[in-house]
């Protein structure tokens, strides 16, 4: 019952869990480089997601600053870094694909498996 | 309590999302689901505040990304 | 404590073959005779600055000289003290002699070019081992002679040579990681692992075993000790010559140095005997000697039947630490002497007459002795010292150890002596007489038309075939009397 | 201006990276010189770092201004001062030799992005090198990881194409993890600074020990995988050695050892200490380097390509970095942290040299290099120091860390794992001399008729690195002082 | 895709799109966004054109020649306004610190360098956004793949 209360309390934090796990697993058990490269995102933007609700005060407003307002604004770090993190994320997407791209060029297929199938036909 | 309501279904829909991309086997749906996901995030992003985050992502997240996979994806295979 | 003298002569006596050998790596392309004339007088002239520290260390003195640290606490470090000198002494005179001898042997062979610059390095790092200061530095020379001398005993290029120093070579890598290890365990036990600090490890324990057994096994991996002894019969065979009577000659002794300063520096004799560690030594000592000779009469390959009797003698050595007193060591060192004597006077005979007759199995050698009187005559002269007959320095060397082997209350081992002395005879004595009297056919009764060497070859075995009978006459020869110093220096630094 | 050396470090770098391609549209010839001269200057600037730090001291730089909680911050200290000058002399060494190589291996079109790319790789390096941050640490891996990733893929082959995606994919899941670790790191302390966090940890320990487990075992798995320790290796062999050599000498050289150099630099100035007490992380490294030390060292004696066992070795070496770490007393980290070096010398120089020969023959099989001593002399005297150096033989560098690295764990009192060391030394003798003997002794093989020069711009780095060994292994003094400086806390 | 809709459409929203992102680009330091979600924006109108009439046509409005260059340049540019804060006498990237003139809050104009920096970040995303996605539809050569 503790832990379930708990989970509510935390539900961001769980969900970027769960997030985490799937992408994580996506990347890991599919052969397919694209499907990879997806699971690549889910796994990214749920770690952003986790960083959003560190960053996150009930209550809270975006920190742009207004004149003469005392609001109560949320820690804006998270949010810098997590704009740095999705820069990164693009960039490593658009690299993978360029790189898929030429793969499939190479090997006609975008298939881990495939392709390590035909490396080891072609050394042997 | 709405506000709290909303969360829950958007977040449930992220990870519906989550496993609907991990096990379809159509590339292009996958992307455009994928598209759909990172636009929830965005606005899950910006209920949490960080509206600048947000604007990104549905910059990036559910725009360039998606046309670069589907880029890639008209030049190579469809089905997984 | 030791008078101490800090000298440059050390360093000298062992940077100036390395340097040298460089020299005569770039010369050797533009002339052979300069090439060859350098090989000699870089020899002579480190013999002769070993020569020159003889009063000092006579009187008693010890010579320090520390170059650089390589880690803190760690350098290059030279000590001479009378064991030191010893050992030194015999094998830069040793390697002169040698030097004379190889210029004509290689004059035959390929790659000359290779072998002297090798040659001179060898002498090099061989007195580093024997003047080093501490046991790192012993390590690091210890290493650099195994590698270099690996050239040395696949000079010919045969697939046999490539096979045995492949052997060799995977044998010394252990001994030398075995070696890091003991050293390594010394440092922690001990804080140093210099010669100079008294005994470095005074109370038995688990790694101070380690390190005893990782020290026997490095430097018994080089003295051809008993389980580890496989890559000798191979390597030592396959060299040159010249290069054979060196590792059997001196490069053996590396090991058996090494032993001594483990056991009279790293350890002391209350250690080993209380925790019963000499009884390990004797035991592998007899099986190597009793191995070593029975083995060589099976052997009839000169050469082969050569290296082990080495493994055999290297046994006596062995014993004489394992003794324990100063009586057997006295016959320690002077059986050093005379081993590297005696070997290299025959590997060195037995190089002339392959190098006259292509001809390397004991039973084609028939008659040899009539047409080369001299060589086979220093040939004699040393097997008879091997077998211990009385005149010789074989004798010297056995009678003090057995000595020895009484005083400490075990005359099993001058069972063993006589023993393996029968068997030396046995495998010796055919040779001889074979040589002398025996018919003139050699194998499928070709007739090859042999007369002596070049002078450059017979010149240096009869030096050391007139040694042989010289050390033996007379029982107060200068090496016997370094023998006793030394081994009173090492049992009394041990006596606490 | 001194001050501010640090961050020209990288600014150099990355303004030199980005003008290449521009250069390469209107002044083609200058691309390269200008790559030189930025590697260069930042050799400079690193001594003058040394130089900086020993005499006045240990000092951090502000990005922006901003002190820290806020804003980014460069420690300047002597770890971070020790890896800039490996980075650097080896950065700069292996390009000189690129000059050539790369040539011949790589398309016209595409050698100014491969400069790009290593100019970034080596910026991106020297940040991780210097930060003080966690998450630029962050930024710096990803960006170090997709050009190490560009410069095996720039050679586009499908050899080298399927392994920069093996390794990219993998690299992307070890950043996962990192970026976990550091949102969890952040949560528990809100801070991202190494210092703020190393101060707040000890006491965020008592109340969220398990978030600070799960930062500390993913920080491990995803360096792990990155600096390929021994399970997460796979993607290793593939890519450095299908990469072009430059590429493999500085991967292997450089690359897995900045990852684990940041992983030292967490365990060590970050995690509080009475964590390794509490949980055994310490003693599955140290069971994982054994595993390394050894496999890698078993797989490289059955590989019959000689840039492939070169790559396998280089797990068997990175064990024994992690060795160090494992051990974590005060020598055998410094071991662990000479090591980074030697094995960065050695095995950059292998990998050129092994490049040389490829260049010169285009052998790469081992058992073809039978008599390539006679015809390559220096490069392959070169190969010889090297090897000797890998079975630590002493006077070569490779010794001094297995001296450390053996009196450290006999220091915890753990010979069993001096034993390992020694056992795989053996290993890489028995792999390594072979080809040397070979190549020197022997049968003679025929000259092959496409045998090409050596230019001596090439030769000049392996010989220049071949000397750096033998001398760094007799006179280790002046690294071992900048180490054991950086060894105190 | 020749479909006319599309194309009125998109000839249509694409300055709209460009305007935006550039507003986004230059009010960074005022309101969400900023030089790379402004730069995303950008390309993604650029990368539409591309798309509703053909690559070639796309690729025709931004060369390959001024496409590199401000890939390049963008990021140049960015350390070159980072210097700013060194030849002041601070830190590298100083702003304020430095005595960068800041302007009023609330105006275009009030962030010191920030509102340069963007305008590198913006330029250089596009572009390379754009570049990169020609590379993957298979407009031009491949050569685009970093960032």
């Amino acid at each position: 019952m503790e832990i379930v209360l708990k989970l509510l309390n935390n539900y961001y934090y769980f969900v970027a869990m769960v997030l985490f796990v799937i992408g994580f697993h996506t990347m890991l058990t599919h052969s397919n480089l694209i499907k990879k490269i997806i699971g690549m995102n889910i796994m990214d933007t749920s770690i952003f997601l986790f960083f959003v609700a560190i960053g996150y005060v009930r209550g809270g407003r975006a920190p742009i600053i207004q004149e003469g307002a005392g609001y109560q604004y949320i820690n804006p770090l998270p949010s810098a870094l997590i704009l740095t993190g999705i820069v990164v994320a693009v960039s490593v997407t658009a690299y993978a694909l360029s790189l898929i791209s030429k793969l499939y060029a190479h090997y006609g297929t975008v298939d881990a498996d495939e392709i390590a199938l035909i490396r080891a036909r072609e050394e042997r | 309590m709405l506000v709290a309501a909303l969360d829950f279904l958007l977040l449930s829909f992220l990870i519906v999302c989550a496993i609907a991309v991990a096990r379809i086997r159509d590339l292009i749906s996958a992307v455009i689901i994928f598209a759909a996901y990172s636009l929830v995030m965005a606005i899950i992003w910006q209920m949490l505040g960080a509206s600048d985050v947000a604007i990104t992502e549905a910059a990036l997240g559910a725009g360039v990304t998606t046309f670069l996979f589907i880029a890639t994806i008209s030049k190579t295979k469809r089905t997984e | 404590m030791e008078t101490v003298i800090y000298n440059f002569l050390p360093i000298w006596a062992v940077m100036f073959p390395i340097f040298m050998s460089v020299i005569i790596l770039i010369t050797s392309r533009r002339s052979e005779k300069l090439r060859n004339g350098l090989s000699v007088a870089t020899a002579v002239v480190t013999f002769l600055s070993i020569a020159a520290m003889y009063p000092v260390i006579m009187s008693g003195k010890v010579i320090v000289f520390t170059l650089f640290d390589i880690l803190p606490g760690l350098g290059i470090t030279v000590r001479v003290d009378i064991l030191s000198f010893c050992l030194a002494a015999i094998s830069s005179f040793i390697w002169m002699l040698v030097s004379v001898y190889s210029i004509d042997y290689m004059s035959h062979e390929h790659g000359g070019n290779r072998y002297f610059p090798i040659f001179i390095f060898t002498l090099g790092s061989t007195l580093g081992i024997f003047m080093a200061g501490d046991f790192f530095t012993l390590f690091i020379f210890f290493e650099l002679m195994s590698l270099i001398s690996y050239v040395l005993v696949i000079h010919e290029e045969t697939r046999e040579a490539l096979r045995a120093g492949y052997k060799y070579l995977i044998m010394t890598i252990i001994g030398g990681l075995a070696l890091f290890f003991a050293i390594i365990l010394t440092f922690e036990l001990a804080g140093t692992v210099s010669l100079s600090e008294g005994t470095l490890i005074t109370v038995p324990s688990t790694l101070a075993f380690l390190a005893f057994i990782a020290f026997l096994i490095g430097f018994g991996m080089k003295a051809g000790m008993f389980p580890l002894h496989v890559w000798l019969p191979d390597a030592h065979p396959v060299a040159p010559s010249p290069a054979s009577a060196l590792l059997s000659g001196i490069m053996l002794k590396t090991g058996a140095y090494g032993l001594l300063r483990v056991i009279f520096h790293v350890f002391n004799v209350s250690v080993i005997k209380e925790a019963r560690w000499d009884l390990l030594l004797g035991v592998i000592a007899v099986i190597t000697i009793l191995l070593g000779s029975a083995v060589a009469i099976t052997q009839f390959d000169l050469k082969r039947r050569l290296a082990y009797s080495s493994i055999g003698q290297m046994g006596y050595i062995i014993l004489g630490m394992a003794l324990l007193n100063e009586k057997a060591l006295v016959g320690d060192v002077f059986h050093i002497f005379s081993h590297a004597i005696m070997k290299s006077t025959l590997f060195l005979a037995a190089g002339a007459i392959i190098w006259k007759t292509g001809l390397r199995n004991i039973n084609d050698l028939h008659g040899i002795g009539k047409k080369m009187p001299v060589t086979m005559g220093a040939f004699t002269l040393a097997a008879l010292a091997m077998i211990g007959i009385p005149p010789l320095n074989g004798f010297l060397s056995k009678w003090t150890l057995s000595l020895g082997a009484l005083d400490a209350g075990a005359p099993v081992y001058v069972v063993v002596l006589l023993v393996s002395s029968l068997l030396n005879g046995l495998y010796y004595l055919p040779i001889i007489i074979a040589a002398f009297f025996g018919g003139e056919e050699h194998g499928e009764g070709v007739k090859i038309k042999v007369s002596e060497a070049s002078y450059k070859m017979i010149i240096p075995v009869a030096i050391l075939g007139i040694g042989c009978l010289m050390f033996g006459l007379m029982p107060n020869n200068i090496a016997f009397e370094l023998s006793l110093k030394a081994a009173s220096f090492l049992f009394n630094h041990a006596m606490p | 201006m001194a001050i501010h050396v640090p961050v020209l470090l990288i600014v150099i770098l990355l303004g030199a990276s980005y003008s290449v391609p521009l250069l390469d549209r209107y002044r083609k010839n200058l691309a390269f010189p200008l790559t030189i001269a930025s590697l260069s200057a930042v050799f400079v600037f690193s001594l003058y770092l040394i130089f900086l730090v020993g005499r006045k001291g240990p000092f951090f730089y502000h990005l922006g201004g901003w002190p820290p909680p806020w804003g980014i911050e460069l420690s300047v200290d002597f770890l971070a001062v020790y890896m800039l000058m490996v980075l650097s002399s080896i950065g700069l060494l292996v390009m000189i030799y690129g000059a050539k190589d790369l040539r011949h291996e790589l398309k016209k079109e595409v050698l100014s992005w491969y400069y790009t790319l290593y100019l970034l790789l080596i910026g991106s390096m020297m940040g991780i090198a210097l930060t003080n941050d966690l998450f630029n640490m962050f930024v710096f891996i990803e960006i170090s990881a997709i050009a190490s990733c560009g410069i095996i893929s720039i050679k586009e082959d499908r050899r080298c194409l399927e392994a920069s995606i093996k390794y990219l994919i993998l690299s992307v899941l070890g950043s996962g993890c990192v970026l976990l670790a550091v949102a969890m790191i952040y949560m528990v302390t809100g801070n991202l600074n190494f210092v703020y966090i190393a101060a707040e940890l000890p006491a965020a320990l008592a109340l969220y020990p398990f978030n600070i487990l799960i930062a500390l075992s993913l920080f491990i798995v995803g360096l792990g995988v990155k600096s390929a320790l021994f399970p997460l290796h796979v993607w290793l062999p593939d890519a450095h050695s299908s990469a072009p050599s430059p590429s493999s000498a500085v991967l292997s050289g450089l690359v897995i050892k900045i990852y684990a150099f940041a992983l030292i630099k967490l365990l060590f100035r970050v995690f509080p200490p009475q964590i390794y007490a509490a949980v055994p992380v310490l003693d599955i490294i140290l069971f994982l380097s054994v595993l390394a030390v050894l496999v890698g060292s078993i797989f490289a004696m059955v590989q019959d390509d000689i840039k492939r066992m070169l790559a396998y070795s280089s797990i068997a070496q990175i064990g024994y970095v992690f060795m160090g770490i494992g051990l974590f007393g005060d020598r055998a980290l410094s071991g662990g942290l000479l090591h980074i070096f030697n094995h960065a010398m050695m095995k950059s120089m292998l990998f050129m040299a092994a490049g040389l020969i490829i260049y010169a023959t285009g052998i790469r099989r081992i058992k073809d290099l039978k008599g390539i001593g006679v015809r390559m002399p220096w490069t392959m005297g070169a190969f010889t120091v090297g090897a000797l150096s890998m079975v630590g033989i002493p006077g070569t560098s490779g010794f001094i860390s297995k001296w450390y690295l053996a009196l450290g764990a006999l220091d915890l009192g753990r010979p069993f794992y001096v034993a390992i060391i020694l056992l795989s030394s053996l290993l890489n003798g028995i792999y390594y001399f072979p080809i040397v003997i070979d190549a020197f002794f022997g049968t003679k093989v025929e000259p092959r008729s496409e045998h090409r020069d050596v230019p001596a711009l090439m030769l000049v780095p392996v010989l220049i690195l071949a000397a750096g060994v033998v001398i760094f292994g007799f006179f280790p003094g002046p690294l071992l002082n900048l180490i054991e400086k950086a060894m105190t806390r | 895709m020749e479909d006319i809709v599309v194309r009125a459409v998109s000839r249509l929203i694409v300055p709209f799109i460009q305007l935006y992102g550039l507003y986004v680009i230059f009010h960074g330091h005022l309101s969400p966004g900023g030089g790379f979600a402004g730069g995303a924006i950008v390309a993604s109108s650029m990368i539409l054109y591309g798309i509703s009439f053909n690559l070639e046509a796309g690729s025709r409005k931004l060369s390959h020649d001024l496409s590199s260059l401000l890939e390049s340049g963008g990021a140049l540019w960015y350390l070159l306004v980072g210097l700013i804060g060194i030849l002041l006498g601070s830190n590298f990237l100083a702003n304020k610190i430095a005595g960068v003139p800041l302007g009023t809050p609330g105006q275009l104009l009030s962030s010191g360098i920030i509102f340069l920096l963007a305008m590198g970040i913006g330029a250089k995303v596009a572009s390379t956004m754009v570049t990169l996605f020609y590379s993957l539809s298979g407009g031009e050569d491949s050569d685009g793949n970093r960032t």
